[in-house]
């Protein structure tokens, strides 16, 4: 991978990057002076308490929210909003409710001026790559939760970004589905080289995904950490660096 | 006033800018001691509501034109028409006006030309199809169009209509026109319909029958003070002006009244109904001779000697 | 237990013998009834009160004679012409206002600025009746079809215009970002996402706009008009046929219930998502 | 980096000089001039085409003259029994509308027999003209106060009923199933649940029927009136006081702003916890 | 705990549950004649394939869903509705957006018909235990997805139900958090003598809490399995009894 790098995009730096919120009079302080690069063809793994301002940092990678200090910069531009070479996958699956499976997991490529039928036949192949293929035409009321999520999957990677944003992608899967879901991933960010930012509360999930790991600090005074996870893929989930990784980031969290 | 011990009081609805026999011969102080008295309880803006409130008991005198007055008879309610309101003859009139450049001379020119009248079916819908059937042309030769008193002269100014049609009761809008200049009259109703009364005060043959007295007396007062109103028109002017400060409207438009149109005594004739029995008969509205103007009209000792 | 048994529905439809159709006769009755039985049994007290005289019938005449005074204008072709021009005022106005009044109020209700720079004079707008402004209408606009046209229109815009927008402000916010987010243009996330979400406001709009545009018939054909289901009330009320008058009101209403369920109907084809489970 | 730092904000207060005055001065009339601008605008054209003759001053008399028309009627008290008796009609009417419409609009918007049973006759009566059946009503409820109060109210009822049932329908049914878990009784599932968030489309309709009682004073005082604002109108106009004409219209239309950005004010406290985040 | 169970209430019998959803005007059938007896005061866990009709038949024995065929007894009574007894953690949070933390969480009591201010400070409480003290006055708009979890957590807690119904309630909170709710529901259940049925995909909370694990099948003509976990508690996830269950349940989904 490390040959494509310089002729891929989708770099990312986080400069100084602060941001708070008002609750009730009060100001919280949710991201203090971050720093951070993420390399071109990067997946980094982002874990942390609840609470912690991980989507509120994916949100200000995304360009849906305003830093109130600091900037991000995407291949050496300045983010001011939205941007096409990006995609994010919400914490929630905000499906549009008049709108079938397929219509839904077409909407990000049509609205980009993609070609009706084509978006269809794209949509239907990341349709069945999610295990949904029977359910092409049910409405969003009849999904279950973990199926609403992996529509909300199967249409960010219809649009096939340089940059993949996973707010908790995979928190409402059953074991079995989340790990082929897991690798389906892999596949995908190995096969077309995109740069990921993947929030995780899994941390098996982020050792076994991400080639580092921002924790983000529970106490306020905390500085973020980046653990590098340097293992060759595929990785093995009972391999004894692997579990070690795991305990360090259990550790991280003030367990074992 | 002295009060007799069977005071009857009959409420009415005014209407903007005009006064009726009985509101001056209640000014006038006609009514005092005869045991009636006239309450005002609203506006009506035209139209027959107060035949609506007749009907509800919420007034005791209606006022209508005569169609509706028939109409509103034929339709089951118990009404009778007391005595006319007002009418046409040499004084009082109804004008169809065009503009001083216009190129209609004469009746013969309205063929086609677009008319503003304030009602459709009524009297001056009457009068412009009796005129152009006098000049052997097809009833609905014009093409007639409602405009409500207020913008009658803004409506034939802008060109918006060819003739405006100033009903005889409109004489605060007559007045108006004929002020502001650059109009013509071509022709008026007493042309084609002679002399005819327009509308009726109506009240409810219960009441009548009730209190014969009042209505008596109701009538015989109206009359006179509509003889009154005739007889010294400048006084009638300056005593409506009176009233209409003392509503609250502009007395200024007195001074274009003139006067109620009526007979001597307030007569109504046969053919002031009959007339539009006839018209209904043909249009079908009324069945063939069920109706006849005496079983309309109240008949009191005054107005059946005049008779 | 199993489970995702996907199959094919299959319509039992064996053959049904008379007791069945008796019963389901019964119920499809019985279910008219809860809907409509209200509505009967107010006619029903209408013409029993009238031809009882318990109400005096020259006012309220019996439905029957309505009818009878509606079958008359209606086939003997009077009424038809009415019906006809008033069709065309009220659907003219109604259709303006549609073309107005959804797109500024998708705009209004997106387009902060844009929604306070419009707002105080439109409020102002609206505040003020047609029915009085009429002469102010007839000056600008003439005594012809355009005036009265404007009259309806203007009526008819503000509850299509405030629906929408308001419609526009629920529509939630978390789907909107979703659109952005892929790069939906402006009118992309107008169209696909933020008309749809304020649809079921919208239609309360077009319901309540389409009724002012026939009920102010009767505003706008009380000038300049002699044609007209509207100028047909008045002119009745005026020469007191009362019931013509009627049957011109109902005439308005029936145009009106038309309207009203058409709309609805409308509604529930477009919103099947939202009851797809039932 | 430090994360959840919650602390007081201080509000930076610290002393201003002249020029910043000048500019908060600027932006404040930049502010002014985005919002009332147009209006501004419109007001002074109009000055302009009447006093100036492009348009008929007879139909447009010019601004000036129709302020001090309305302030010898406001201030010489003449207008000011007008105002009040117009108010309490129309605000009788609004309140009765409002105890109606709303827990009509609660109750069918969420029982679904009821909507079914009551809607045929409702949509009827929603399509006839309260203008046309004045006459009607005056035979049932004399020519008082009654009759005026009711005609508004016909009115004035209608967009708030459509408005609240539309509302109660679109409240999230995920809400309703969780409070029903909860226990909570189908009144408490009203007023904890339905109520909060039918509330944006309550409020339209709250804002269209308000505008409605004002706008239906002209009518309903067209009829057995001698005061009134509405009664104003009509009767300035039978007798060519054209200015005030339009001082009273605009006595009107400043009431119907004044309930409207009343009832925007009202909404925007009930729904503080919509833009907390702002 | 086995003497106080005859004293307690809270027993729930499955009988020839059915249910199908029409989809697209097909039916998917989803459960089918399911069988099971929920013992007082137990703790099952259902774990499932995404769609399996886990939530389903959470909703029925909440009584927010009829069944096509079949009943639910509770305590001998049949379900016909929802009941005071009972109460949900649904999969998402459910919040009235209207009302502040507190006043979401007091909302259960209080609908109830408790005191308004009882209510509160037993709201207050909970709204601690899940660590959220300092967001007592904040918006649901105003919360991470995690944090609208766990206040949607202290509301059905608040309640103190003899029946928790809980879907997926853990899904969205990172690992430390996780193990300090999953303490505490423990030990609330221990301590209050709760019927608990827990919808979950993380198999070690599975094994961590449950008395028994119910399995639904993947494939639609398999059988619900039951296995028991027969290990004394307070568990300790490493030890080898535990480990053992685990991997167990992994091969129910086809794992390892
Ligand atoms: N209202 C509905 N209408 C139609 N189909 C539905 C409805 N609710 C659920 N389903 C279908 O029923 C099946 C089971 O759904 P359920 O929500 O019970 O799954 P689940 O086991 O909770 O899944 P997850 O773990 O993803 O939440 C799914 O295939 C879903 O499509
Ligand atoms: N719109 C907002 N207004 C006010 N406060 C907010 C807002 N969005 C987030 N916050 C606050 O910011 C903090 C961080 O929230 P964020 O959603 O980034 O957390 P998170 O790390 O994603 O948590 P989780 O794992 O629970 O999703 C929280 O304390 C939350 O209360
Ligand atoms: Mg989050
Ligand atoms: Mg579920």
């Amino acid at each position: 991978m490390e040959d494509v790098q310089t002729l891929q995009k989708g770099e990312i730096a986080l400069r100084d990057l602060s941001k708070s919120f008002q609750i009730g009079g009060r100001s919280l302080r949710v991201l203090k002076n971050v720093n951070l690069d993420i390399r071109s063809g990067e997946c980094l793994a982002i874990v942390g308490a609840s609470g912690s301002g991980k989507t509120t940092l994916l949100r200000i990678l995304a360009g849906l929210e305003a830093a109130d200090a600091g900037k991000v910069l995407i291949d050496n531009e300045p983010v001011t909003g939205v941007g096409n070479e990006r995609a994010v996958i919400f914490q929630e699956p905000r499906l549009l409710p008049w709108q079938t499976v397929l219509e839904n997991v077409a909407f990000g490529l049509e609205v980009r001026g993609g070609h009706a039928r084509h978006a269809r036949e794209r949509a239907r192949h990341y349709i069945s790559l999610v295990g949904l293929a029977e359910f092409a035409d049910a409405y969003p009321k009849q999904l279950s939760g973990g199926m609403a999520q992996r529509v909300g999957i199967a249409r960010a990677l219809t649009v096939q970004p340089e940059i993949l944003l996973l707010d908790e992608p995979f928190g409402a899967l059953d074991a079995m589905t989340k790990l082929t879901m897991q690798d389906e991933l892999e596949r995908i960010w190995r096969e077309e080289n995109v740069t990921m930012v993947l929030v995780t509360h899994d941390l098996e999930e982020a050792v076994y995904l991400a080639d580092r790991v921002l924790v983000l600090p529970k106490n306020k005074d905390g500085n973020p950490k980046i653990i590098e996870i340097d293992l060759a893929r595929p990785r093995n989930r009972s391999e004894p660096g692997f579990v070690q990784y795991r305990k360090d980031l259990l550790r991280e969290f003030g367990l074992h | 006033a002295a009060q007799s011990p069977d005071q009857v009081t009959l409420r009415y609805l005014a209407s903007h800018g005009s006064i009726s026999a009985h509101e001056f011969a209640s000014e006038l102080g006609y009514f005092d001691g005869l045991g009636v008295k006239l309450e005002n309880v609203g506006y009506a803006s035209g139209g027959p509501e107060s035949l609506f409130g007749l009907a509800s008991g919420s007034v005791d005198i209606g006022s209508a034109a005569t169609p509706a007055v028939i109409n509103s008879i034929a339709s089951g309610n118990d009404f009778v028409a007391a005595y006319p309101t007002n009418g046409i003859n040499e004084e009082v009139k109804s004008i169809f006006y065009v503009l001083e450049d216009s190129p209609i001379k004469s009746i013969e020119d309205i063929a086609g030309k677009t008319i503003a009248v304030n009602t459709l079916g009524a009297h001056l819908d009457y009068a412009i199809r009796e005129a152009l059937q006098s000049k052997g042309l097809p009833q609905n030769a014009a093409n007639l169009v409602t405009v409500p008193g207020p913008q009658l002269e803004q409506t034939l100014r802008s060109k918006q209509v060819d003739i405006a049609a100033v009903g005889y009761w409109q004489a605060t809008f007559n007045g108006q026109i004929v002020d502001h200049g650059g109009v013509r009259a071509i022709f008026d109703d007493t042309d084609v319909l002679g002399e005819i009364a327009g509308g009726f005060a109506v009240l409810r043959r219960d009441f009548v029958e009730e209190h014969p007295e009042a209505a008596r007396n109701f009538v015989e007062q109206s009359a006179r003070a509509a003889d009154w109103s005739r007889e010294n028109p400048e006084e009638a002017r300056a005593l409506l002006a009176k009233i209409l400060d003392k509503r609250g409207e502009n007395g200024a438009l007195a001074k274009h009244w003139t006067g109620f149109g009526l007979r001597p005594g307030a007569r109504a004739t046969e053919r002031d109904l009959d007339f539009w029995i006839g018209v209904l008969e043909r249009e079908g509205s009324l069945p063939q001779g069920k109706f006849k103007a005496s079983d309309l009209l109240l008949r009191t000792t005054a107005s059946a000697a005049a008779n | 237990m199993s489970l995702q048994d996907v199959d094919r529905s299959i319509l039992a439809n064996g053959g049904v013998k008379a007791e069945e159709y008796l019963q389901r006769a019964g119920a499809k009755l019985r279910q008219w009834l809860s809907r409509y039985g209200l509505l009967a049994a107010f006619l029903v007290f209408w013409q029993a009160a009238s031809s009882g005289g318990w109400i005096n019938p020259a006012v309220f005449p019996p439905i029957d004679a309505i009818l009878s005074a509606m079958w008359r204008g209606v086939f003997g072709g009077a009424l038809l012409d009415d019906i006809a021009i008033s069709l065309q005022r009220s659907g003219l106005a109604f259709v303006a206002a549609v073309l107005v009044a959804i797109p500024l109020g998708l705009f209004m209700g997106q387009v902060r600025p844009i929604e306070q720079a419009l707002d105080p004079i439109l409020q102002l707008f609206r505040q003020t009746s047609a029915l009085a402004l009429y002469p102010v209408f007839i000056l600008l606009l003439g005594l012809g079809e355009a005036s009265k046209v404007f009259v309806i229109f203007w009526a008819t815009l503000f509850p299509l215009l405030l629906n929408t927008i308001s419609g526009v402000k629920e529509v939630d916010s978390k789907l909107i970002e979703m659109a952005r987010v892929y790069g939906a243009s402006r009118s992309t996330v107008f169209r696909r996402v933020v008309l749809p979400g304020a649809v079921p406001s919208i239609f309360v709009g077009l319901r309540l706009s389409a009724t002012t545009a026939l009920l102010l018939l009767i505003a706008s054909e009380m000038i300049g008009a002699n044609k007209g289901v509207g100028f047909q009330v008045m002119n009745a009320q005026y020469n007191f046929q009362i019931p013509l008058m009627f049957a011109a009101i109902f005439i308005l209403a029936g145009l009106g219930l038309i309207a009203n369920y058409a709309l609805v109907f409308a509604q529930r084809r477009l919103c099947r998502w939202s009851d797809v489970s039932i």
